[in-house]
């Protein structure tokens, strides 16, 4: 487990601010937010690769803020794998064997079945740079796992890659936390990987913590627009607080549980849980509203569809055979539904 | 993409006047002497000695250089400081200091009287007309041409490969030695032939410390002011292959 | 048996038959290393007594300057072993070589694009031996004005830190003609004029004719200045009062006053020994090293 | 993160070892001379020729290194082709040729007698004792510093850029002047400014070319041979200070 | 347009060879292939960036196959934008102001109105530094759009951006190519901005065209199985022809359309196509078989479905809802349907 408090680091034109976070033995946490908001230095932190101002951090056994790297027991692996380049895979994996009191003969068989798991055992004898962004990765993470971190610690561990080898990565992500029961620490700018992966995630912006959570709850119920945004939360309407729910463009919406108070708030909605449905010609059903698409985009497994309708521009992400089966094309009209239990109220 | 726009001309033009400016005078040196001339030449006790003092003294500079500069060359790679661009000029400075004033400067500190000079007398260390003299004023002219070679060696070494061994387990030290050096290790190289070869070719300041024991330029200046052109050239064209092969050879070795 | 290192400051115009007679001294003496040092015998005399250089032995193109500059402080006695003349050289590339004769050479100097120099006057005697030669050709010739014309084409630039510097200008083509002693146009096969004894500095005969020619050159220290008066060239030799090897600089200086040793070799060399080597005064002779004194006389 | 473990000291140590071995001289240079000497050595109308001499000829042979220099370490940055290892091995030989070989080359050359003197001599171009033949040492010396200063300058600025420009219509050269230079115009000053310290501090090769004219190094050997320390120091710390002065100015005002 | 017979472009260490394509005016063309395949240089060759070494490249007006850059009339916008630092938004987009016969006010005024239109207005005294990822790529597409090419060559000008950024840019572009009608060409490795903006694609591989043609074409129908890997055809089975269709893993799987007759064949079908259903108690309909889920991933816009049926292991892509009413959990038995007319054979 690694447990952070009120960490602060300052370097030269950056800073991370009252950093406090804890992901259990066995969880799978997640950092994510955009290029440059300090996710990266903060894993280096817990790593120790970065000087720490205030705060302290912990490990299993207790407090490690002051040890050095070697001592904390952390794995890292990086977004490019860092691997290192005047070894080959073999002696890139056996490069801890130094620092661990196991006879060679345990390292290496552990290696071997380490490298069978991620099916790499026919890569051992090759030079790094020869390998593709997959292969790469795996034998990052077979390095790293090897010194039997208690914390994995990701780096974008899926950026660098095409999306071929993306998915296998992820995949095997997720094997590793389910069948060896790793803790991992996790930090990406895209949060369909956290949503895949992750347990618990927190937003960083700007070296700070926007809001913390469950990935459900952070994913449903963002608490500002601009988590919102970030978490793909595409629908965002200004809105005021009202009997029975909120006032979009002068129209009630229905929402369920606490309505904010505030006059400056935003409603939200997921653009998977907005619904389309033919155009209604009798009374409308709760939340639901005419409208006409605007545009329509194919994105390979989804399709989104953007609807201009009497609350605004509102976008619903399709599967392709959804949008057949609705039947229409840009021009067309068509109902927007906005489910009252997917809507979410934000302070702007 | 050569091709005759003017950009290309410039191009043509100025880098060719480059090349023949600094290859013409060598190679009219190289060219002149007959291999009789030189032949004889390397049969003086005289010239070898001055060769072989070079040599060794410029060598001894660059391991100098070498072992003193690499952490200092490491540290201004890899970190960030108040000052960094302070240090940074004063390792630069040894290329503007005037050549006899370097001499002069480090003889002035050795000198019998100053706090520094009576230090090293009670050492026994002598620095005028010693090699030991020759190695001090050698290193000072060639130990920026090491530390910046190095530190930009260690510049192109990710500092993301440190941290990973870092958290494989090893040391700072360990993490240096067994990622750091092994991927700079041509660029220290590169440095320390950059810094022997300074070395090699310094005179004014040399001149200054230790006219005696020769090194090859002194020996050169003399007999081309003593003896003229025939005498000395031979001398420098020897001086120059020994010292090429000698890279080449660091370089053929250690690839 | 002597041994050890033996530093020697010798004139530049020294330079080959002092470097003959360390090979023939080495061979005689393996355990003896001799450190030679050449250049203008002002500098090399003003390294010791200003500069604070250490030599055992110092030998000047200019017997004078070693009383001037290093008697009494630097050294007790100064031994006159040689003599010499000065010539005017040039090279086969030279401008008007086919035309120069002793007649005509001041003209030549004088004539536009002829590159011609000589040695700091200020740093080494053949320099300002030189000027003295020139002011005794006006003298000589009777051309009122020779001396600041020639002068006039004789850009600064041309002037070099030490006589021997300018062979290898003449030889590289970079200059047509330079004022040396005789014997280093003889080592360098260099073709000269020979001048007449009147003012070729070479005769000690002429020296009330000599005295007549007055060179400034500069005193202690940056900006002073003194005046040189011509004399007939004699070459002087010392030892210095805290020489570090004062064993071996006598043996050297035993070799060098033989006449089998090193007046044998300036003779060869083109340059006209004092043999025997002589000493102005029987005070003098008296302060030599005793092994000395049965090669050297007293003679004013 | 400067800690007490042996890594940290080692860099420690040898840092400082540097620094002093640097510093220490030349502050003992500096704080020497008293200020009256200091006052009466620039009221020297030689020390103030010499000086601007160093100064003139060393900025010329930078001047000139900029204009060659800057296409070569162009097309040195930006293009793979055969034998490029050669010609930058050829623009790093300076540095290694003693320096009296290079005066001796570069006279040897300019004579009569030799078909490039002969031609030079036509043209009334004279190197043996001129500004010309200092200007042409100092180049010889100083231009590797300003090619491979300028080529790492032109190696940062992304080539995509230059891309750019060209399919929005600017030429080779157009693309080059409003992109490439502005981008790596601090990288070329830097080498022009260490182009010229090297050439300023020249010795052993001006001496041979030139011993008249007097630039400052030269009047510094020669009043420190002939004189002493005493009367060298002053000239030493004037045309140090002189040149820091004219490095920080040029940067400032670039900046 | 842009027209490409016979391209061979050398480098040190790398080559493409015999490269033809043709993007007419009007359309939106795609290059896709795996990092380090030769799409970056080949757009910079048909910029006049690289050196030809045989084949002709034409644009509308004729050959330009020795043309220098600045007159092929050919906007480029790199991955990075490409902006000069120096510049500010301002100057930069008047960089090409020098290279028009066009009189100030009329470049200012166009710039103006693009700039409004792609929404920089506000940034055009900014410094390019301070700009974020989509801002730093609509600057460059005005800039490049400011000399009105008649082609736009985009290089993966989505890939550098965070994912918020990207869809802004890819409805940007879309709306560029319908309402400007500019012809486009991009490079990418990634398939889900083919089927979002080209029309015509070509895969490319080591310096060579694996397949061409429309991108409904080269998707549904890869002709490798390189290709089909890489468009996202997961589903990639070992199959030998037989009557009626072909024969995997011991079962006949009906197939439409010319079957192959080589028996080194692959069959493969798109995870979105794969159709899930309860478990079937009575006779299978066709092409329906009985298997077990392995495992579900949740990737925020669609869930992952991996089943392990007698064919082998299939992914299915659903949309969170339709695997919620599906009403399965890993470990439950499920009906594993291949549509015949989805199903693609392909030579291996
Ligand atoms: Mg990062
Ligand atoms: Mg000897
Ligand atoms: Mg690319």
């Amino acid at each position: 487990m690694i447990e952070v408090q009120n960490l602060d680091v300052r370097l030269p034109g950056f800073a991370l601010e009252n950093i406090s976070l804890c992901v259990p033995q066995g969880a799978f946490g997640a950092l994510i937010g955009p290029t440059g908001s300090g996710k990266s230095i903060l894993l280096e932190a817990l790593a120790g690769l970065q000087p720490v101002k205030r705060g302290q951090i912990f490990n299993h056994r207790g407090e490690i803020t002051r040890l050095p790297p070697e001592r904390r027991g952390f794995g890292l692996v990086y977004q490019d794998a860092a691997l290192f380049p005047h070894l080959n895979v073999r002696e890139n994996l056996l490069f801890a064997r130094r620092y661990t009191d196991l006879a060679k003969a345990e390292v290496v068989r552990e290696m071997n079945e380490l490298s069978e798991r991620l099916g790499i055992t026919h890569l051992l004898q090759r030079d790094v740079r020869t390998l593709s962004g997959g292969e790469t990765q795996r034998v990052a993470l077979v390095r790293a796992l090897l010194v039997r971190p208690s914390v994995l610690l990701l780096d974008e561990p899926l950026s660098a890659l095409d999306p071929v080898f993306r998915e296998e990565i992820q995949y095997l992500l997720q094997r590793l936390h389910q069948e060896m029961g790793l803790t991992m620490l996790m930090v990406t700018h895209n949060f369909e990987e956290v949503v895949m992966l992750a347990e618990q995630v927190a937003v960083i912006h700007q070296g700070r913590f926007l809001q913390k959570g469950a990935v459900q709850e952070v994913f449903t119920t963002p608490r500002s627009p601009f988590v919102a945004r970030f978490v793909g939360m595409k629908n965002l309407l200004a809105a005021t607080p009202t009997q029975d729910g909120v006032l979009v463009a002068g129209h009630v919406v229905r929402t369920i549980g606490p309505g904010r108070e505030t006059n400056n708030q935003v409603l939200g909605i997921r653009p998977e849980d907005v619904l389309l449905a033919p155009p209604h010609p009798g009374a409308p059903s709760s939340n639901a509203y005419p409208g006409s698409i605007s545009a329509v985009t194919y994105h390979g497994v989804h399709c989104a569809v953007r609807v201009e309708c009497a609350l605004g521009e509102v976008t619903a992400h399709l599967s392709p055979r959804e949008y057949r089966e609705l039947g229409c094309s840009p021009g067309d009209a068509v109902t927007v539904i906005l489910p009252a239990e997917k809507l979410c109220s934000i302070p702007a | 993409m050569l091709k005759r726009d003017p950009f290309s001309l410039a191009v043509g033009f100025s880098g060719s006047t480059i090349l023949l400016f600094i290859l013409l005078p060598l190679l009219q040196m190289v060219v002149q002497p007959s291999l009789p001339d030189m032949a004889e030449t390397i049969r003086d006790p005289a010239v070898r000695k001055a060769i072989g003092l070079s040599l060794f003294t410029s060598g001894m500079a660059a391991v100098i250089a070498l072992v003193l500069g690499t952490p200092l060359a490491y540290i201004l790679a890899r970190k960030d400081f108040w000052g960094k661009r302070v240090v940074e000029s004063v390792i630069d400075l040894p290329i503007m200091i005037p050549h006899p004033v370097i001499g002069i400067a480090i003889l002035s500190l050795a000198g019998r009287g100053h706090w520094l000079g009576d230090v090293l007398q009670a050492l026994g260390v002598k620095l005028m007309g010693t090699t030991t003299g020759i190695v001090v004023v050698l290193t000072f002219v060639g130990v920026p041409f090491y530390v910046n070679a190095a530190k930009a060696g260690f510049e192109v070494v990710p500092a993301r490969l440190e941290h990973v061994a870092r958290t494989l387990g090893a040391s700072r030290s360990s993490a240096f030695y067994r990622v750091t050096l092994p991927l700079a290790f041509r660029s220290l190289l590169a440095g320390t032939i950059m810094c022997m070869a300074r070395a090699i070719s310094e005179f004014g300041a040399v001149v200054i410390v230790a006219y005696h024991p020769m090194v090859a330029p002194v020996l050169i200046y003399e007999r081309f002011t003593a003896y003229g052109l025939k005498y000395s050239q031979p001398v420098a064209v020897w001086l120059i292959l020994v010292s090429l092969f000698l890279f080449l050879l660091l370089r053929i070795v250690t690839a | 048996e002597p041994s050890g290192d033996v530093i020697i400051f010798h004139a530049g115009s020294l330079t080959v038959p002092f470097a003959k007679m360390e090979k023939e001294f080495e061979a005689a003496h393996p355990e003896v290393d001799i450190l030679r040092e050449g250049g203008g015998s002002t500098k090399m005399a003003r390294m010791i007594s200003d500069v604070g250089k250490t030599a055992d032995i110092m030998a000047s193109a200019d017997y004078q300057v070693i009383d001037k500059s290093l008697i009494p402080d630097f050294a007790s006695w100064n031994v006159r072993f040689a003599s010499n003349q000065l010539v005017l050289c040039y090279t086969d590339k030279s401008q008007y070589a086919d035309e120069i004769t002793a007649d005509n050479w001041y003209e030549i100097l004088q004539r536009d694009g002829v590159v011609w120099g000589h040695s700091d006057p200020n740093l080494d005697p053949c320099g300002y031996r030189s000027l003295m030669v020139l002011q005794l050709a006006e003298k000589f010739h009777d051309k009122p004005g020779l001396y600041d014309r020639l002068i006039a084409n004789r850009p600064e630039e041309n002037v070099r830190p030490k006589s021997v510097e300018l062979v290898s200008l003449l030889k590289t083509g970079n200059m047509d003609y330079a004022w040396e002693y005789r014997s280093v146009a003889v080592q360098h096969d260099l073709q000269f004029v020979t001048l007449d004894d009147h003012i070729n500095l070479g005769n000690y005969k002429f020296d009330p004719f000599y005295k007549q020619a007055k060179v400034e050159v500069s005193g202690e220290e940056p900006g002073e200045t003194m005046f040189r008066t011509g004399k007939s060239i004699t070459y002087g030799i010392t030892m210095t009062d805290d020489a570090p090897n004062p064993e071996a600089a006598t043996a050297f200086l035993e070799y060098l006053f033989s006449k089998e040793g090193g007046l044998k070799v300036l003779k060869e060399l083109g340059q006209p020994p004092f043999v025997p080597a002589r000493v102005p005064s029987q005070k003098m002779y008296d302060i030599l090293p005793t092994s000395l004194q049965d090669k050297v006389v007293v003679k004013q």
